[in-house]
């Protein structure tokens, strides 16, 4: 008993200096700070590591390149949430107040779940919260949500996208009508969240729905597909996440179904999802905001200045230009054109929170400036306004050939006309619940 | 002897494991108020026959009557409830609690207050309370355990933890006391404090008491009836001085082989 | 000798169960509860409040109530974080649909049905023992998790699944801010805390100790093993459940049912193993424990070990020593951390004496 | 009719998966009395350090070997530092360590090797062929004979070799095993270690279906109801509750899964058996112990 006693004084003692010389002492005044809730381990590390790679690298890049915006340089920590919860709302309080005086500027946690139990704290600490391609879809009225950003695609934008594409590769949209679709959505929220506008979509266009669950985590999918093999349907999509996705190519090989006729959502769109599947996945169809590739001009300048520079953050270089890590590096870039759209108005210096609110709100990506930033084609043409915090709605799509993906078409819009008024019911009904008035957006500058 | 009403009775009482015979058609009864001893060699099926009585296990054939009540088995809760307590052969005492809440448990058949008014402390709670632990103080006093009344069981010495197990019993307020060798391996003083303990049980409160104990001498000075069982078989019943010469049992048990 | 336990006699039964017996405890009780409700709320912070105390408090209620089920009664269970979906559903569910009921009563009432819950899957504990129970907790903790994603009704139809708690309005006043939630999860904490000791002390408690060490000997000397063991179901799970609650919408303020998956249930037996089972103490020491040491570790990777460590490897090292120290008390000190504050206790008494 | 066969057959190829991992439990529980939740941990391990062995171009055989002397080296760690050191105390004490334990494995995997999704390629193509209207795979078709083939071996490992009969021994009776000279530690190691090797075998199976990854040790979620129905002390049990396990739960996805919501596969086979334990409260192959007071 005497020894266990002594060594846990001794761990307490440990435990005691190392909290006290956790205080850092590096100079980051006039610096803008991203905290960023990372995950590099847990069920998603693929996923996670990637995104922070790109997003990590690329605000590095403005650093080593411009020396910041406008010299104010960028600055950031991390802290890893492993896409638990609890841990993100952790990182999140524990980095919400800034880096050694530099203010933050936006959360970017990169999880449904973080985002849900963040949001509240967000609006309240007047700190953006970004969604980028997921997230609460009825956040993008920002007039009941000022402070979270669905940044270029939510999810009834993305399956009303997936629709669209269906139908012109049917030959329009009217010959959708008896076409037979199955989605496979992960036994989740997120999974299921699309369910009730695809049923919409096929009211309107008329065809045949089937809404097939596969129970978390998802590594088993035997009858599901046993049931499309029998459904015959025209085409699958596949709302997966994590390990669901290459067990469904696999399984859909298995049984028969071709994986051209299968479309991922966006969160079954990244190497981490088709490779595992090998030989399973050739032709596997998935959309993207963000196609990958190394092609792109700002690819080419960060891997010449970070990455070439032995500053990459990517410990695995061959995930350079890949599907996640491309997401980061866009992600990188609005997030930078916020904090530099919003410096034009309030000055060269740190923002707060709120300041880079406005600047996500006024962010105009047209092709001029897409050229200007490298980016075009990678990412979309994008207006971000007050009442429209996700501002894109497109996608491209893209096929795996077995090692890589390739885009195989333009930008396909989503039918945000037909959506909107969806969004705003379930927003207007939030805002009630909370007791929140809606700001009025005619008034925002 | 037996001129008192007998308040336990078995007939043809029958008891297999898998095939195994541990009981074969048992009858014997214990009067009221007596002090009955099971003895046997190991094996004999003794502790089967007291778990037969107390209803742990449920006997393949045969009829027990106890205290006017005709049943085929008994279940452990029943006979509790109709006033059978007992002590096991391997101390069976809840060794994670302290010695007063072992005694207190045994008197759980006694509380009248819900668990409601108890977490609470309301009602009937707080004064019934103040009753129970009075009745267990009284326990541990005629047993004499006052000092060792807030350790936890599992550290006491062996001699002591019989002596708790039979507080825990007596708690119960038992019309039928069940003892599965209570001195074993004690020496001669524990012994004879332990023989006290269950004559005075006897004595103070009328408990009728069936033991099954090894040492013949401390048997024949305390019991005033014998059941002698060999291979599950019974061999000799009735008064001690009359079964020390009943050559059969001399034979099977007392004379040739130990 | 700083802690004397000499001149202090109890002159009466109730004086004698009395949960600290010795004055010296009793006052260091006393002013700790003064300062977890008056100088905590004036010193902390929202990291504190939200990031750290919260949680520490719905853990530790949460980790009672697996205690009472597994410590006390002796029953394994590894679907603690299913009941404690229950109780948030639940309390979501009475304050949607029963118009005006007041916040604490829906507590109340997610409470209840996860107790009711709690006794349906604990029926098979009284034919089974053992591992096997496990099997009964295990369907609880998936079955429940699939009502709550397949049924939309229980998340009032949102098309996301989630919940988002309802304004915390107690008796008219708000409770939403940091601190408010810090105070009124304390005052449940505290609350049911109390209650716990007393149900632990009394007959229900000795009972299930009973059933725990011997259950056999217990059903001989006339307990009954049903109600025993269904009630330490029940009542587990109404903790749960109102820990449950108390996650949702006074930690996270939403929740999603994966919120509370295995990991959760886990977590929450880890707490005990290395809090103490079989001790209301232990609970929160060992909540303390699971919730500071992660803490603590990113803090001392990032502060002393900068840019040596990155942060997966710290988060794999974490899994490592949580495993470890699993065990190292498993070998080293079955009755955890609420043994070792015992021992460092009795140390005090005697101080300067060595023994 | 013919899907039913379908669901039918995939469920029980898939029962057989569920069975390997099952079986390393019972060897397990077999020697020791211990219930080892840190089987699917152990799977991961394996199958993570072969394929990642194999990434950095070590040939397939080699790789084998290599995984299988880090298991014995797992299996003696652990007889040596969790084991040994709690010998006598009550299995829930012993069920918790290897909850402990699985933490430990699976964080120790995932910083030697990372966390990345890795394809495993055993050369066995995945593609379906028809048999009789009937959808077949050859992998799975392989899968099953190596259950089938690791059955036998183990099952002329324990019956004829000295170790199986010593190790029969202790299962019926750790004390009179002990009293014959039977060495425990070195048991436990060797069963410690077999059971490494078929939790490779599962791993390198379940790898090469649905990626090597950190969910594989969830499988262990699986094996649990297995060994309800089976009995924790038979291997053939573990053989048949798996099929069981697998067919059943297929069935009810596709079939009750159209009438109550689908994805219920996850809870499905736990109240399955829970249904068994009503009925028979050792599983089918348990044996019934007699409870002496």
């Amino acid at each position: 008993m005497k020894s266990t006693l002594t060594k846990f004084s001794k761990l307490a003692i440990a435990i005691s200096i190392g909290a006290a010389l956790t205080v850092n002492a590096a100079h980051a005044e006039g610096e803008q700070y991203f905290p960023l809730q990372s995950y590099r381990i847990g069920p998603y590390a693929a996923g996670g590591s990637g995104f922070f790679g790109g997003f990590i690298d690329y605000l590095q890049y403005v650093n080593l390149k411009d020396g910041g915006v406008n010299g104010v340089k960028l600055t950031w920590s991390e802290c890893e949430t492993e896409y638990v919860v609890e841990k993100g709302v952790e990182c999140y309080e524990r980095l919400k107040q800034g880096l050694n005086g530099a203010p933050a500027a936006a959360t970017n946690p990169l999880s449904v779940g973080i985002a849900y139990a963040t949001l509240d704290r967000s609006t309240a600490d007047k700190l953006p919260l970004i969604t980028i391609n997921h997230g609460r879809t009825d956040s993008t009225d920002g007039s009941v949500f000022p402070y979270v950003f669905p940044l270029q695609l939510n999810p009834y934008s993305e399956v009303s996208a997936i629709i669209n594409y269906i139908g012109t590769q049917s030959g329009g949209l009217e010959k959708l009508k008896g076409k037979k679709i199955v989605t496979l959505y992960h036994g989740s929220p997120y999974g299921k969240e699309t369910n009730p506008i695809l049923e919409l979509l096929a009211k309107k266009y008329g065809f045949k729905l089937t809404l097939l669950e596969v129970p978390h985590p998802g590594n088993e999918q035997q009858s599901q597909w046993l049931n499309i093999r029998r459904l015959k349907p025209d085409w699958v999509i596949l709302r997966g996440w994590g390990v669901m996705n290459p067990v469904a190519l696999k399984t859909a090989q298995k049984t028969g179904f071709p994986a051209d006729h299968i479309i991922g959502n966006i969160w079954s769109n990244s190497e981490d999802d088709a490779a595992p599947a090998g030989n399973a996945a050739k032709g596997f169809i998935a959309i993207t905001t963000h196609p990958s590739g190394t092609d792109f001009q700002v690819l080419q300048d960060i891997k010449k200045y970070v990455v070439d520079a032995q500053k990459g953050n990517l410990e695995d270089p061959k995930r350079f230009g890949t599907v996640y890590y491309n997401l980061g590096v866009v992600n990188g870039i609005l997030n930078v054109e916020a904090v530099r759209v919003a410096q034009n108005k309030y000055g060269k210096r740190p923002l707060t929170g709120e300041e880079v609110r406005w600047g996500f709100e006024n962010i105009k990506l047209d092709d001029k400036r897409l050229a200007e930033l490298g980016a075009l084609g990678l990412v979309q043409p994008l207006t971000l306004s007050c009442a429209d915090h996700e501002g894109g709605g497109a996608v491209r799509f893209q096929q795996w050939d077995g090692s890589q993906w390739h885009v195989i078409s333009d930008w396909v819009q989503a039918d945000r006309e037909l959506l909107r008024p969806i969004i705003e019911k379930s927003s207007h009904q939030y805002a009630k619940e909370k007791g929140i008035t809606p700001r009025d957006c005619a008034k925002e500058s | 002897m037996t001129a008192r009403n007998p308040l336990l009775t078995l007939e043809h009482i029958s008891l297999s494991f898998k095939g195994v015979k541990a009981i074969t058609d048992m009858s014997f009864s214990v009067a009221e108020g007596e002090i009955c001893a099971l003895i046997g060699p190991n094996g004999a099926g003794k502790s089967s026959l007291l778990n037969v009585i107390n209803g742990v296990y449920q006997p393949d054939d045969g009829i027990i009557t106890y205290d006017g009540e005709i049943r085929t088995a008994m279940r452990p809760h029943h006979a509790a409830e109709r006033g059978i307590a007992r002590t096991f052969q391997n101390i069976a005492l809840f060794k994670g609690m302290s010695v007063l809440d072992n005694v207190l448990t045994g008197r759980n058949l006694k509380v009248q207050s819900s668990w409601l008014e108890q977490a609470f402390n309301v009602g009937r709670a707080p004064k019934e309370a103040l009753v129970q632990r009075q009745k267990a103080e009284e326990i541990i006093e005629f047993l004499r355990i006052q000092p060792w009344r807030g350790s936890l069981v599992g550290g006491l010495p062996y001699g002591l933890q019989k002596r708790v197990e039979l507080a825990r019993a007596l708690a119960a307020e038992p019309k039928l006391l069940l003892l599965d060798e209570p001195m074993a391996g004690m020496n001669r003083d524990e012994k004879a404090e332990m023989s006290r303990f269950i004559v005075d049980t006897q004595r103070e409160f009328g408990t009728t008491i069936v033991l099954i104990e090894h040492d013949i001498g401390v048997v024949m000075a305390l019991s005033q009836h014998l059941v002698v069982l060999d291979y599950g078989k019974k061999i000799g019943d009735g008064p001690p001085e009359a079964v020390r010469n009943n050559p059969e049992v001399i034979a099977a048990y007392l004379g040739t082989r130990h | 000798m700083l802690y004397r336990e000499s001149g202090q006699f109890s002159t009466s039964y109730p004086a004698d169960r009395r949960i600290f017996r010795l004055y010296q405890e009793r006052w260091a009780f006393y002013l700790l509860l003064a300062a977890a409700f008056l100088l905590i709320p004036w010193l902390g912070n929202d990291y504190w409040f939200s990031a750290i105390l919260i949680p520490f408090l719905v853990l530790s209620l949460a980790a009672l109530g697996l205690n009472l089920l597994t410590g006390y009664a002796g029953q394994l269970s590894l679907g603690s974080a299913a009941f404690m979906a229950v109780g948030a559903f639940a309390a979501y569910n009475s304050h949607l649909r029963i118009e005006g009921l007041p916040f604490l009563l829906s507590l109340l009432l997610g409470g209840v049905v996860a107790g009711l819950t709690g006794v349906v899957f604990g029926l098979p504990s009284l034919r089974i023992k053992g591992f096997y129970i496990l099997v009964s907790t295990l369907a609880a903790q998936f079955f429940v998790l699939w009502v709550f994603t397949t049924f939309a009704w229980f998340s009032n139809d949102s098309s996301s699944g989630v919940i988002t708690a309802p304004p915390l309005v107690i008796l008219g006043h708000d409770f939403s801010s940091p601190q408010g939630r810090y105070l009124f999860t304390l005052t449940v904490v505290v609350a049911l805390g109390f209650l716990a000791k007393s149900i632990v002390g009394s007959e229900l408690g000795r009972n299930w100790m009973a059933v725990r060490d011997m259950d056999k000997a217990a059903e001989v000397i006339g307990i009954a093993l049903p109600k025993a063991k269904l009630l330490a179901f029940a009542i587990s799970s109404f903790y749960l459940g109102i820990a449950g609650s108390l996650w949702a919408f006074c930690y996270l303020g939403t929740v999603e049912p994966h919120g509370f998956d295995l990991s959760r249930s886990f977590q929450i037996l880890f707490i005990i193993i290395i809090g103490g089972m079989g001790s209301i103490l232990g609970n929160f020491l060992g909540a303390a424990f699971i919730v500071l040491l992660p803490i603590l570790l990113s803090h001392i990777a990032s502060g002393l070990l900068a840019d040596t460590i990155d942060a997966g490897q710290l988060e794999n090292c974490q899994k490592i020593i949580f495993g470890g120290l699993i065990i190292f008390f498993l070998i080293k000190e079955p009755d955890g951390l609420a043994k070792i504050y015992q021992t460092c206790k009795q140390r005090l008494q005697v101080w300067p004496l060595r023994f | 009719m013919s899907f039913f066969f379908e669901v039918l057959l995939g469920g029980l190829l898939a029962g057989v998966m569920y069975s390997l991992v099952a079986i390393g439990f019972v060897l397990i529980y077999k020697a020791s009395g211990v219930f080892n939740f840190a089987q699917g941990s152990m799977v991961l391990f394996a199958a993570l350090t072969f394929v990642s062995l194999l990434e950095r171009g070590i040939s397939f055989w080699l790789a084998f070997v290599l995984t299988l002397l880090a298991m014995v080296a797992l299996a003696w760690t652990i007889e040596r530092w969790v084991l040994r050191k709690l010998v006598n105390r009550p299995p829930i004490t012993l069920f918790m360590a290897t909850l402990g334990l699985s933490y430990i494995i699976e964080g120790l995997a995932q910083s030697l090797w990372g966390a990345q999704v890795h394809g495993l390629d055993l050369g066995i193509n995945d593609e379906p062929f028809e048999f009789q209207g009937m959808l077949l795979s050859q992998f799975d078709i392989f899968a099953a004979c190596v259950a089938g083939v690791l059955v036998l071996v183990l099952s002329v490992f324990f019956n004829k070799t000295r170790t199986g009969i010593a190790l029969r021994a202790v299962a019926d009776d750790q004390l009179a095993a002990l009293a014959v000279g039977i060495k425990l530690e070195k048991l436990w190691l060797i069963v410690w270690t077999v059971a490494g090797f078929v939790g490779l075998v599962a791993g390198l199976l379940w790898g090469a279906r649905l990626g090597v990854q950190f969910s594989l040790s969830l499988v262990v979620l699986k094996a649990l109801p297995v060994l309800i129905i089976g009995g924790f002390t038979s291997i053939s049990g573990s053989i048949v509750g798996g099929l069981i396990i697998g067919a059943s739960e297929k069935l009810a996805e596709v079939f009750l899964g159209a009438y109550i919501g689908g994805g219920i596969e996850n809870w499905f086979p736990y109240m399955l058996a829970m249904l068994f334990l009503l009925v028979r409260p050792t599983g089918i192959f348990g044996e019934r112990q007699i409870e002496r007071v």
